[in-house]
């Protein structure tokens, strides 16, 4: 009783302890952040007379007093732009790559624990509560090697940049750290993180049962706040680089810095770093559980490492389904802040790259209903379904044709004549934003309807309106295919400004079908009568490879987008304030940026599959001892090679 | 590298020769060795290709990719104890490939260079190259210095003349600039080292600053502080020469910036055949007397500055007369810093209907605004007297912007003697 | 059930041979027609009645037992859809987009016949034969393979090594990425902030409702509405811009890009490509007036070096027009083809 | 109840429902940015 009482006030503690670290930052802050108020005024009273310089904030239009030096004018030489025998700016990008890679799967990590925490929480079946505390912290180990690696990676890319590009870090850091204590935040943020990460690590064992369980979940929370914070705060440097605020045209800061990290573009790059690192961490553990799926003897460890990927390839998708839709809104922001790097991005230099793009979220999609037909193979009774799977696979390759048809078709001069014009009379009309909206709202809803499909496949619906509802569903999915493409065709007889909007009834369709026919499905499906188990683990090795696939081209895709995003300031280091005036200011052409990402995305996986290796050698013996130890089952011959 | 591996694998083919005895198992061990050394000599041929080809779009460096997928399946084939790894790395192998392939059969456009910038290195000039910027900022262009009426960022030529033998009659000639340098400095009233004794209205260009010791100093002490020595005769009207018409050059709204200005001087020892200090010299002779906080910044050259004209007339009135340096010479009721002496009192409300009327008038002027017109861009049209005619410069027409002049005549037509001046 | 089946196979047999005859050049590929502006989704469905023809086709062959094998379904919608899209379409499809065509087709078949597992064994089945090898045809064929595949991708890597003297591909970026700023007879105008100073409502105000509502008619008719026609003399302020622009058009433009604005003037086929097609809604209905502004007063030579290659003849129109001129076309070029210049709010 | 298992009685209905909802939401949001089906009409 007494130790019980202990461990809870011990637990309450570390909880408090984990807040008030999550809260000393800002309390570091505040004063300083005060001071930091005060300290021009301060200096503007005791000049007095003297002229008080001014300037215009770029962005926000405010003036301002003039505290930070002007963007310093670099000239190419080593003074400015140290090298060695490279592209200094290839290194960076390499280093700066892989830190994402790790930032974002560890920040992902911990998200998807905390969900499978709680849905392991909160469920009332003993066993499954179970094997989701169980997977959570399988999750958890696996993030552990990859945080210190994020570490050493951010260390590197922090020496990259001071030996690459001095003059540009050392105005950067200027802004975001000496006279404000944004990177002191950063910092303490970073060891609140690591403290928590690993009292959540550690305590999970001693924080089983009952209430403690609940601090422990509520801990998770805790880490995963200030994980996003973090993130929050590293976006808004990409965000200051992109879309500059709180500075004068000369590039000096002008004393306020919550508008230099609130850039137009701060909030709709945080939606969207978000969501991808959700997806993205979704596909990296669906990946390893592919991984230890084919690699395993056991049927148990199929059974298993399937059940794995299933819930990380779920988990991701539900992320990356909205995903599209924060980057339109990203998309739009950059439009309206500058209409000129929204034609470079969509319509000019970089529009190749968004080709590319298109054919990522395709192959995304494709993937996923193909994981989920594939899925079907292992319950009884989902066959009456499969029967229908070529016409979806119809449905999503029109979509994805239409989606992928470039504005600009590539063609010689002789394709060009026979074709009278620059734009084909059929296909130059796909090329557009408005069949585009629809062919990415076809593709899914298509998703949403493999998903229902899965979930039903091995159940009867026994409620008393099920031929209803199984109408209902069917004729809501056909209305809202005829609604997608009829606003997509009808987009065309309007102006071009009018029918952006229409995508906002496209996107409402979509959103419909999913959120109603989930709702619904699962109201039919509530005591249904179930036709066999799902055998956990037979499932086509095929599908396991699409789930590689998912992974791999997720992290291909976010390479690519963040080298879209990065490449569109041209040849500024910061938008308009800062130029780029070392000899790699020109913007690459698509073939090298893909060869490079292809190459960051390989050594990404080789050095993960590496994290999972170590992971699983510490793994493997806990295992194996503990089942010597099970009196009863079955001694197995140790395998040697 | 490459060979040490393969020797490693030989090594080990010879080892499993000599070591197992079983047949079986030797001849599987021999095949799996084999199969290692074909694995490994594509690999690195995929990575010698890779290396080869990293820079440049290149088609054949998917190629590379591929021949990584094709030996991992090979040898997933056949280590079987390997096999799901070596699928999942051919299969991510693939799918790079192909997106890489697919990036690189895509058209290839390069960003290219971004245009130049409009900023000058000048501390790296020749001082040739040098001297053509100075006659950029003096005359708007090289080779401009003979045009009548060019004019660049600077204005100088709105009051000084540059050629022998031309007119000055509201600033110095400037030809021969260098060598009279010297002889200024030994003038009594320039109180040489001992700035407190001048009777001028400035003392020093500021505090502390002192005087010029040779003459490119003296050329900077003037550009920065023109009343700190008038050449007799050029003083503003009624100062006794006290006071020179000059603004500073390097304060608004022309604000030349120390380069700028060392370019300029640099076209003015160039000229006339003289080597010109360096510049890191002249930039310290004008560091001598502009303090360090009035030093204007490189500006950027905006595009919307690079217009030859003055003033487009988007401006204030005010800044026009300024931009226009009509301020130099004329007093204008309401506007500051116009208190010029050198040309009329402008209260053409009052005066333009009198010289209409005047019967030494010749010009074609019928209303008031007509004649302020044609004064400003036909000067010579009717001469106010006591002033000299060819004083005023007859570019304007040239150099303000019909918006700019209609904004002057204007302004200038409520002017009127004893009420007060119009709002800005 | 059966009829719906039969008469699916009914269709699928005459598309089939609509396509035999179009690839034979028997029929010509503009035999049905494809009807403008209603093209592209005329396309999916019409692939849609193929697939729902080939349904058809093999429930019916299956239902007389006469079945095709998996394998041979899957190759044979593959090279169907190929054919369908090489000699079907008209004008022609470029090459480079048949190709991404083809590989989403090949993706898709290979999602549909691996789908399920039943499926994917039969699919296989052929394959496995071959390279199992128990009959002696299947022996003799994969022999074959084995020789003529080395030989094959010898071929392939020859012919993709060998330099060749062809074509270069045309890429056009159509609408460039404006400057931030252009100066024209000096003067620099903000594209993102300027406004065309003719489009005015009676007042003189910059009004877009008011001039929107003054266009010719949207659609296919493009006919003047009746209260706005800019040739009655009596109109001032918007419309009489618009006809001032329109004579600018017809002494300077027309010749080009077509007195209907179609790019089909008197020249245009002279160039390669030909002139903008201002009707399209791909061109200036996307884009702002200011772009427009800008791209007539620099040219072709004006444009941005970051796509090449600037095939494009346009003269830089500053050269020869005024600002106001420029302005006027402009206005004229949106009122006649009932677009709207693009805004971003 | 039989009367909604009626397959025939359950189409018009789902219809019904359906089509007014996706009518009812287009509307709603395509008015929000000043559109509605019947723009092209009008204009």
């Amino acid at each position: 009783m007494g130790l019980l009482a202990g461990k809870r006030v011990f637990s309450i503690m570390a909880l408090c302890m984990m807040v008030g670290l999550l809260l000393l930052p800002i309390v570091v802050a505040l004063p300083s952040l005060a001071i930091g108020e005060e300290a021009p005024a301060g200096d503007a009273a005791k000049k007095d007379g003297d002229k008080v310089e001014k300037g215009r904030d770029v962005y926000y239009k405010t003036e301002g007093i003039v505290v930070g030096a002007p963007a310093p004018k670099t000239v190419d030489g080593p003074r400015d732009y140290p090298r060695y025998n490279f592209e200094s700016r290839v290194l960076l990008w390499f280093a700066n790559q892989q830190h994402l890679y790790y930032g974002s799967f560890v920040l992902a990590v911990p998200i998807f624990c905390m969900i499978i925490e709680f849905m392991g929480v909160v469920t009332k079946d003993k066993a499954l509560a179970k094997r989701y505390d169980q997977l959570a912290y399988d999750f958890i180990k696996i993030s552990l090697t990859a945080y210190s690696l994020t570490a050493i990676l951010g260390g590197i890319l922090i020496f990259t940049f001071l030996t690459l590009y001095p003059a540009f870090f050392s105005y950067l850091s200027g802004i975001f750290r000496i006279f404000r204590p944004v990177m002191h935040i950063y910092a303490l943020m970073f060891v609140a993180e690591s403290g928590t990460l690993y009292i959540y690590y550690y305590g999970w064992d001693k924080m089983r049962e009952g209430f403690l369980k609940w601090i422990h979940l509520s801990m998770s929370v805790i880490l995963n706040i200030i994980g996003t914070l973090l993130m929050f705060l590293a976006n808004s440097w990409i965000g200051f680089m992109m879309s500059p605020a709180g500075v004068d045209e000369q590039g000096r800061y002008l004393g306020n810095i919550w508008h230099v990290i609130h850039t137009a573009l701060w909030n709709p790059l945080n939606l969207h770093r978000i969501l991808g690192n959700m997806a993205f961490g979704g596909g990296v553990v669906a990946a390893y559980a592919a991984y230890k799926f084919l690699a395993s003897k056991t049927d148990e460890d199929r059974a298993h490492y399937d059940w794995m990927g299933y819930i990380a390839m779920a988990l991701g998708v539900a992320f990356l389904i909205p995903l599209p839709f924060a980057g339109y809104w990203l998309m739009r922001e950059v439009y309206a802040y500058r209409q000129q790097m929204g034609i470079t991005l969509m319509g000019g230099l970089l529009a190749w790259l968004f080709i590319i793009q298109a054919t990522m979220i395709g192959i995304l999609f494709l993937s996923t209903n193909y994981y989920l037909w594939q899925a079907m193979g292992r319950m009884r009774g989902a066959e009456k379904y499969q029967r229908y799977i070529k016409y979806l696979v119809f449905i999503l390759a029109c979509g994805y044709m239409v989606f992928i048809t470039p504005h600009t078709m590539v063609m010689t001069p002789a394709e060009l004549k026979a074709m009278g014009g620059q734009q084909h009379p059929v296909l130059g009309n796909y090329g557009v934003m408005s069949a585009k909206n629809g062919g990415i709202n076809v593709i899914i809803t298509t998703t949403v309807l493999s998903f229902v499909w899965y979930m039903r496949g091995n159940k009867v619906s026994t409620v008393s309106w099920a031929k209803f509802g199984n109408i209902f569903m069917g004729i809501f999915f056909a209305c809202a295919y005829f609604n997608i493409i009829f606003l997509a065709v009808y987009g065309y007889y309007i102006p071009a400004n009018v029918r952006v909007g229409l995508s906002v009834p496209q996107v409402a369709t979509t959103l419909s079908c999913l959120f109603f026919m989930f709702a619904l499905n699962s109201v039919m499906m509530k005591g249904a009568k179930q036709m066999g188990p799902i055998e956990w683990g037979k499932i086509s090795a095929r599908s396991q490879y699409a789930l590689i696939m998912l992974a791999t081209a997720f992290t291909w895709m976010m390479g690519l987008m963040g080298y879209i995003r990065s490449s569109v300031r041209l040849f500024w280091h910061v938008n308009e304030i800062m130029r780029d005036n070392s000899p790699w200011a020109y913007t690459h052409t698509v073939g090298f940026a893909a060869n490079m990402i292809s190459f960051n995305v390989l050594f990404f996986w080789i050095t993960i599959l590496f994290v999972f290796w170590l992971g699983s050698l510490g793994a493997k013996k806990v295992p194996v001892e503990s089942k010597a130890g099970i009196p009863g089952s079955i001694p197995q011959p140790v395998a040697s090679h | 590298m490459g060979w040490m591996a393969l020797a490693i694998l030989a090594g080990l083919l010879v080892y499993f020769q000599m070591s197992i005895s079983e047949p079986a198992a030797k001849k599987r061990a021999v095949f799996k060795t084999f199969i290692g050394i074909v694995a490994t000599l594509l690999l690195f041929m995929a990575i010698a290709n890779y290396k080869n080809n990293f820079y440049g779009e290149n088609r054949l460096l998917p190629v590379s990719l591929v021949i990584i997928t094709v030996s991992t399946f090979v040898m997933a084939l056949y280590f079987t104890n390997l096999s799901a790894l070596l699928k999942i790395g051919g299969l991510m192998f693939f799918v790079a490939a192909f997106l890489s392939g697919y990036g690189n059969w895509l058209p290839q456009v390069e960003g290219g260079f971004p245009p130049v910038e409009e900023k000058k290195t000048w501390d790296s000039m020749t001082p040739q190259q040098l001297a053509d910027e100075g006659e950029k900022i003096i005359f708007g262009g090289v080779g401009k210095n003979k045009e009548q009426g060019a004019i660049g960022k600077g204005q100088c030529p709105l009051c000084h003349a540059f050629h022998a033998g031309m007119l000055g009659e509201r600033a110095p000639n400037l030809a021969g600039l260098p060598g009279r340098g010297k002889e200024r400095l030994e003038d009594p009233k320039y109180s040489k080292g001992n700035p407190s004794k001048r009777e001028y209205e400035a003392k020093e260009a500021f505090p502390g600053s002192g005087t010029a010791e040779n003459a490119q100093e003296y050329i900077a002490e003037s550009h920065a502080c023109p009343s700190c020595y008038v050449v007799a005769g050029y003083g503003v009207k009624g100062t006794n020469d006290k006071q020179s018409p000059m603004p500073s050059i390097h304060k608004p709204p022309i604000s030349l910036s120390l380069p700028e200005l060392a370019a300029v001087d640099t076209w003015m020892y160039l000229r006339e055949g003289i080597d010109a200090p360096s510049f890191e010299e002249i930039v310290k002779s004008y560091e001598k007397f502009i303090p360090e906080a009035d030093r204007p910044k490189q500006a950027d050259e905006k595009p919307a500055g690079a217009t030859s004209l003055l003033a487009d007339g988007s401006e204030p009135i005010d800044q026009i007369f300024a931009k226009g340096q009509c301020i130099s010479c004329h007093t204008i009721p309401g506007i500051p810093g116009a208190v010029g002496t050198i040309g009329p009192k402008l209260e053409e409300g009052t005066t333009a209907p009198q010289r209409i009327k005047d019967p030494a008038y010749k010009g074609t002027a019928k209303s008031p605004t007509e004649y302020i017109m044609e004064s400003i861009v036909d000067p010579s049209a009717y001469v106010v007297k006591p002033f000299p005619d060819n004083t005023m410069p007859k570019i304007f027409g040239q150099k303000l912007s019909a918006g700019a002049l209609k904004k002057i005549v204007d302004y200038l037509s409520q002017v009127k003697t004893g009420a007060p001046p119009p709002k800005i | 059930m059966k009829a719906l089946m039969s008469l699916g196979a009914l269709i699928g047999v005459a598309g089939l041979l609509l396509l035999g005859g179009m690839v034979l050049d028997v029929v010509p590929s503009t035999y049905i027609r494809l009807v403008e502006g209603y093209m592209p989704i005329q396309m999916l469905l019409e692939v849609a009645c193929y697939v729902i023809g080939f349904t058809g086709l093999s429930y019916t062959l299956n239902a007389m037992g006469m079945a095709i094998p998996r394998f041979w379904q899957g190759i044979g919608f593959w090279v169907f859809f190929l054919l369908y899209l090489k000699y079907r379409m008209y004008p022609p499809i470029p090459f480079s987009v048949r190709a991404m065509y083809g590989t989403v087709s090949l993706v898709a078949v290979f999602m549909w016949v691996s789908a399920s597992e039943e499926d994917w064994q039969k699919f296989k089945q052929p394959i496995m034969n071959v390279l199992d090898a128990q009959t002696g045809g299947n022996r003799l064929l994969r022999y074959l393979y084995l020789v003529l595949l080395p030989i094959l991708i010898g071929g392939f890597s020859f012919n993709a090594m060998m330099p060749k003297s062809e074509e270069p591909i045309e890429l056009r970026t159509v609408h460039p990425a404006p400057p931030a700023s252009t100066k024209v007879h000096g003067k620099t105008y903000t594209l993102q902030t300027s406004q065309n100073p003719y489009r005015v409502n009676p007042e003189g105000k910059f009004d877009q409702e008011f001039t929107n509502a003054n266009i010719v008619e949207q659609g296919m008719g493009r006919l003047m509405k009746p209260n706005a026609n800019p040739w009655d003399d009596k109109n001032q302020g918007y419309l009489k811009y618009v006809r001032e622009g329109g004579e600018i058009f017809f002494q300077n433009c027309h010749f080009c890009h077509g007195d209907n604005l179609n790019g089909r003037g008197l020249h245009a086929f002279a160039f390669n490509p030909i002139p903008a097609n201002f009707t399209d809604p791909g061109t200036i209905a996307q884009l702002q007036e200011t772009f427009i502004f800008w791209r007539v007063s620099k040219g072709g030579i004006g444009l941005p070096n970051e796509g090449f290659p600037w095939a494009s003849v346009m003269p830089p129109w500053e050269q020869h027009l005024t600002v106001d001129e420029i302005w006027k076309v402009v206005l004229f070029e949106y009122w006649h083809t009932g677009y709207y210049p693009r805004t971003w709010d | 109840m039989s009367a909604l298992n009626n397959p025939v009685v359950a189409v018009i209905v789902s219809l019904i429902i359906t089509v007014s909802y996706f009518v009812f939401v287009d509307h709603y949001l395509m008015d929000m940015q000043g559109l509605d089906f019947w723009y092209l009409f009008r204009n």
